[in-house]
């Protein structure tokens, strides 16, 4: 076991968690507004740009600039998709801001979003918004905004900690800021802690312990595990937004879980039961093209109904539609679907609702700080702009609208810092004792763990939940997390033990997972994302609160806190008089 | 079935052979990763996404570079066996994890990145979808930066200094690219030795980049492209 | 280290003014072999003929620049040789080439 | 060979690299017994007597099909690069061949 002695120590400025659109866009933004001489450097998880949601986003991003559409029109929609629950500063600035980030996009980045034919950018219309807001490049939008900007920051003096996993956030001896972050450097196999004045945890969070996800495969909850062990307020810990249509594959494949795009539905996609029949005008009168939530939960309500092992989910046909037609117009989709043995044009894919963003997360201000000086958090590692719901679009606008936020506000406070801090070396050692846990123990089956887990999260503390529900889940929880502490990984080789990022993954989503059902079982009420089949209701709007969880020692508590209308009243709008409810052509 | 898989580090290695159980929608990622999770808990593997975007899991299967999340079993398998390594051109870390380094210096040597010629502050340029430039931009915009192409080029391994395929790529949108102020400096860097006329036009970088795009077209616009600036300013 | 633009603009246009060279010369070669190849035959045709010698002159000098350079190139795929060493070898068979070209021109136009 | 290389358009480049190389090799053996005819006429003769025989026949017919090869090869590469040629390369890479076939085989069938 290596004493602390043998860990690879490591000096910056500032220090960025992450390369999804936060990460990326705080590193240029940093290095734009911190004083010449200073030290950046950028850790992830995985190489640079190519891990993290952001580059898998494919509808797009939401940006009050088509015709007719207004900051304000883009902040009611969220604060209205939020169902009151968003943190009111923080959406202003993501709408207003969101105008400045698209350009700096196009214009300094070198992104390139789809044209109408007259050569301004194209809009279109997720679900819930009441203007054509959303522009793209294709179904691929992320990869052109995550290419660009991993672009301009390999081509600057960034320096890089690649295939680094950051364990720990370790605070100074007094405990009043931030020292540095512990990382596995996972290609050797060694501790590295890295001293920073200001760091940014931007790891995006990503719900993967369901049994159906959409994020990638690196993102584990690893940021808000280290926030709640170093003690912080984690708000809206219970919602976690599924995505109505996730392929289904079986277990043996990662592609089970996968996004099929929401544009199916929009295009005229027909979802179909186990008895044949179409069932969404059952469940709200827009059928297919409701919002998500309300998608998801019809979905999840006819497998319950139909209890089949054999075909647990439900199926989306888009044959009628002409196959020709559909393989023109969703050609990536169909390709995919193809790939892993699927014909989405002519045949019909099983699907199922499958967890797809966190919306709560670190409690920040608007400017990305938190609690603890030092620490800043951005991305879908912070919680407050999107409330019980996020409107598709808004997440990508997120990420790099508070991203390059974080990087000229660490800019400007490192101004105002002295020297680095020195570390609590008390909780350092902690934490290396903590991650080399399993090399002690003798080697066990942790996909097996997982698996557990992902089955007691979707069934207990997934699409619809109860109390009764939560509580097992949570019991369920804590005895994953006990086996987990007994399960051993094989630590003679610890470079690039893939096996032993496997166990610290669960370690992270084990604790999270339970934060999940606790902040579930305060929330008494039924808002956006978090349905309570024992509380239906939304409850009353002038009253909303949001959920505030926080480790102290070994336990988590959860409490309540009132949402401030700092904006906007329920009942109220900022629209101006007269302004028409929404721009969207009704089909 | 029966898979092979390369073990080892930077200092060499060998292949192991594992028994695998075949599935339905079974895809090669899915294969290395039943290995690790239930056979060899230590082998060593890349991936992210998992649907063909992050371009993280490229490997060589039965000797050709492809993306493993999506590539099915059943397209690739030969009599029941299939043989898995680390992506070739490139150093090995270890097992099937390539360093993909030297593929993104390239990127970055070849000047793969936006030099602005307006702000934040201005305007986004209307700029109409359908010009010639603006086709042959788009044509190469969807490259997920995989190196499966320049594994696949043999040029690439003939001469390692080469800028390869994806690199290049990625010059020739940029010089179609009318908002990117600096495109007389790519058409230099591509023109020095080691650059676009290196290029054999053997074409295994068309024949199997995942995403259908097609590098030695784009080379060969490079090259035309050059060729005319330098007939243009004489000599 | 490789092809820059000059050399491959050398290999290419060599490789143009070849093309309709080889055209001629192959069609020589498949009328002059009925009935069998002689000195005689060969040289009667081209001796004293200012036409051939610049012909033939224009084919040798393009066919070595343009094998010297191909060379060159597979020479540092295969065997990774550059730098100086490389540049001595592109000249060395440039010149091997030529000289010998020039004397087999030579040798058939001259009087 | 690796399975990667299966494709017409990487045969194509093999065999122009082949008949290139084959050419750049064959020309100085050409240029010297061309070369004789200034030092000694009559040994140029007895080589090209020599090339009567059947396998010199035989040989000779290859070069001409590295030569028709290459130039053909050579000239799909030209147009390939300076001509902005949509798509259809392998049909190129294929005709090329074809058209050095229908050279060669001339040059053969005139030969015997
Ligand atoms: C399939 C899919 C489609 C989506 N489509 C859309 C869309 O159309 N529109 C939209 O607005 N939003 C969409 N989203 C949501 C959006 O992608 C995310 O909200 C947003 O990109 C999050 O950005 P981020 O920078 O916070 O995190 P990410 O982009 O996820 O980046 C997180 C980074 O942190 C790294 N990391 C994680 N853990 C550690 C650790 N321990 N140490 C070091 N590094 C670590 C990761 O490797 C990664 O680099 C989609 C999401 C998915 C999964
Ligand atoms: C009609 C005549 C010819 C044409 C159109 C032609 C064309 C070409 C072209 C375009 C190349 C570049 C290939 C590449 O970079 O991949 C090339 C390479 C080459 N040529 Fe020619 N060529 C001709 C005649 C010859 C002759 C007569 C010789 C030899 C004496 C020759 C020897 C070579 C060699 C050695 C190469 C290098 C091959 C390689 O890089 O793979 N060529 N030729
Ligand atoms: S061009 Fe194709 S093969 Fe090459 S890196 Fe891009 S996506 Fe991958
Ligand atoms: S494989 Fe290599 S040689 Fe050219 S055509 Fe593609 S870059
Ligand atoms: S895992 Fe992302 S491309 Fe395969």
């Amino acid at each position: 076991m290596p004493r602390q002695a043998d860990i690879d120590r490591h000096d910056t400025d500032i220090l960025i968690l992450g390369t999804g659109g936060a990460g990326l866009f705080a590193a240029l933004h940093a290095r734009q507004s911190a004083p010449p001489g200073t030290k950046i450097t950028i850790a992830v998880k995985g190489l640079i740009g190519k891990c993290g949601c952001t580059r898998m986003v494919q509808g797009g991003y939401n940006v009050a600039l088509g015709p007719g559409d207004s900051v304000e029109r883009h902040f009611m929609d969220t604060i209205q998709g939020g169902k009151w629950l968003p943190d009111q500063d923080m959406a202003w600035k993501l709408c207003e801001q969101a105008v400045v980030r698209v350009r700096e996009l196009e214009n300094e980045i070198g992104c390139f979003f789809d044209r109408e034919s007259d050569g301004h950018l194209h809009h279109k219309a997720f679900a819930g918004q009441t203007a054509d807001r959303t522009v793209h490049k294709g179904d691929l939008t992320g990869i052109e905004i995550i290419n660009r900007l991993m672009e301009q920051v390999l081509s600057r003096p960034i320096e890089r900690l690649q295939e680094h996993r950051a364990i720990g956030l370790i605070p100074n001896r007094d405990g009043s800021a931030l020292a540095g972050v512990l990382f596995i450097d996972m290609r050797a196999g060694k501790f590295r802690f890295v001293r920073a004045k200001t760091v940014l945890m931007a790891t995006g969070g990503g719900p993967t312990m369901y049994k159906y996800h959409t994020p990638s495969g690196d993102k584990t909850m690893d940021g808000l595990a280290m926030a709640l062990r170093l003690g912080l307020p984690l708000r809206d810990m219970e919602m976690v937004q599924f995505h109505p249509t996730g392929l289904l594959a079986g277990d043996h494949t990662r592609m089970t879980g996968t996004v099929l795009e929401e544009g199916l539905r929009g295009a005229g996609g027909q979802l179909i039961n186990h008895s044949g029949q179409r069932f969404m005008f059952d469940y709200d009168q827009k059928g297919e093209r409701a919002t998500r939530d309300v998608v998801s939960r019809g979905i999840y309500t006819e497998m319950r109904k139909n209890n089949d092992p054999e075909q647990e989910g439900v199926f989306i046909s888009m044959a009628h539609l002409g196959p020709d037609n559909v393989r023109r117009k969703f050609k990536g989709m169909v390709k995919r679907c193809a790939d892993s043995g699927f014909d989405l044009a002519a045949g019909k894919v099983e699907v199922v609702p499958t967890a797809h963003y966190f919306m709560g997360g670190v409690i920040v201000d608007s400017d990305t700080r938190t609690a603890i000086e030092g620490l800043y958090v951005a991305g879908e590692d912070a919680g407050g702009a999107h409330g019980s719901n996020r409107l598709g679009g808004n997440g990508v606008a997120n990420s790099t609208v508070y991203g390059g936020v974080a990087g000229d506000t660490m800019g400007a406070d490192i101004r105002k810092m002295g020297a680095l801090r020195d570390a609590d070396e008390t909780v350092l050692a902690a934490e290396i004792e903590r991650a080399l846990r399993p090399s002690a123990k003798k080697p066990g089956h942790i996909l097996g763990l997982r698996q557990k887990l992902q089955t007691a999260m979707w069934d207990e503390v997934g699409v619809m939940r109860t109390e009764a529900g939560m509580k097992r889940g949570l019991k369920h929880i804590a005895e994953i997390g006990d086996e987990l502490l007994e399960t051993g990984v094989d630590g003679s080789n610890l470079a690039f033990n893939l096996t032993w990022h496997d166990w610290l993954n669960m370690a992270s989503l084990t604790e999270v997972s339970e934060v999940i059902a606790r902040a579930g079982l305060a929330r008494e009420n039924s808002r956006g994302a978090h349905f309570r089949e024992d509380f239906p209701e939304p409850g009353d709007l002038e009253s909303s609160y949001f959920t505030v969880a926080r480790q102290t020692g070994d336990t988590v508590g959860v409490g309540r806190e009132q949402v401030k209308f700092s904006i906007v009243k329920p009942g109220e709008t900022v629209l101006p008089e007269g302004e028409p409810e929404t721009l969207v052509a009704q089909p | 079935m029966e898979v092979a898989v390369w073990r080892g580090d930077e200092t060499g290695g060998r292949y192991e052979t594992f028994d695998v159980p075949a599935q339905d929608n079974q895809t090669i990622l899915d294969v290395v990763t039943w290995i690790q999770q239930n056979s060899d808990a230590t082998l060593t593997y890349r991936f992210a996404c998992r649907v063909g975007m992050c371009g993280s899991c490229a490997m060589m299967v039965n000797g050709t570079p492809r993306w493993t999340c999506r590539t099915h079993v059943r397209k690739v398998l030969k009599g029941n066996r299939l043989q898995v390594a680390p992506l070739q051109n490139l150093p090995v870390i270890k097992d099937l994890a390539a360093d993909m380094d030297p593929f993104f210096d390239k990127w970055v040597r070849v000047g793969g990145r936006h030099e602005p010629g307006k702000t934040r502050h201005d305007q986004i340029e209307a700029i109409p979808p359908d010009t010639p430039d603006r086709e042959n931009a788009d044509a190469g915009i969807e490259c997920i930066n995989c190196s499966v192409c320049y594994a696949a080029c043999d040029t690439v391994r003939g001469n390692p200094d080469y800028l390869g395929p994806a690199a290049l790529q990625r010059a020739w949108t940029i010089v179609n690219d009318e908002k990117h102020a600096g495109r007389q400096q790519i058409l230099n860097t591509v023109a020095a030795s080691d650059g676009c006329f290196n290029c054999h036009s053997m074409g295994n970088c068309t024949v199997h980049c995942p995403n259908g795009l097609d590098p030695m077209n784009a080379i060969a616009g490079l090259k035309r492209a050059v060729t005319k600036n330098r007939f243009k300013r004489g000599g | 280290m490789m092809l820059d633009v000059r050399l491959y603009l050398a290999q290419r246009i060599s490789a143009m003014i070849m093309a309709p060279l080889v055209f001629i010369h192959l069609g020589m070669m498949v009328y002059a072999i009925q009935g069998g190849l002689s000195a005689a035959e060969i040289l009667g045709r081209t001796q004293g003929s200012v036409f051939w010698m610049l012909f033939y002159g224009l084919f040798v000098a393009a066919a070595s620049l343009h094998a010297a350079i191909g060379l060159r190139v597979i020479v540092h795929e295969t065997l990774r040789l550059r730098g100086m060493a490389l540049r001595a070898l592109t000249w060395g068979l440039f010149a091997v080439f030529f000289v010998m070209g020039a004397r087999a021109v030579m040798a058939v136009t001259m009087i | 060979m690796q399975s990667y290389r299966n494709h017409p358009l990487w045969l194509a480049f093999l065999l122009h690299r082949l008949s290139g190389l084959g050419l750049a090799l064959f020309l100085p053996a050409h240029f010297y017994v061309l070369g004789l005819a200034l030092t000694d006429p009559g040994r140029l003769d007895g080589v090209l007597h020599w090339a009567d025989s059947p396998v010199v026949k035989f040989a000779e017919f290859g070069l001409v099909f590295l030569l028709a090869v290459h130039m053909f090869g050579g000239l799909r590469l030209l147009a390939l690069e300076f001509l902005p040629w949509p798509g259809p390369q392998k049909s190129l890479a294929a005709g090329a061949l074809a058209g050095a076939f229908l050279i060669s085989g001339a040059f053969l069938l005139k030969a015997i």
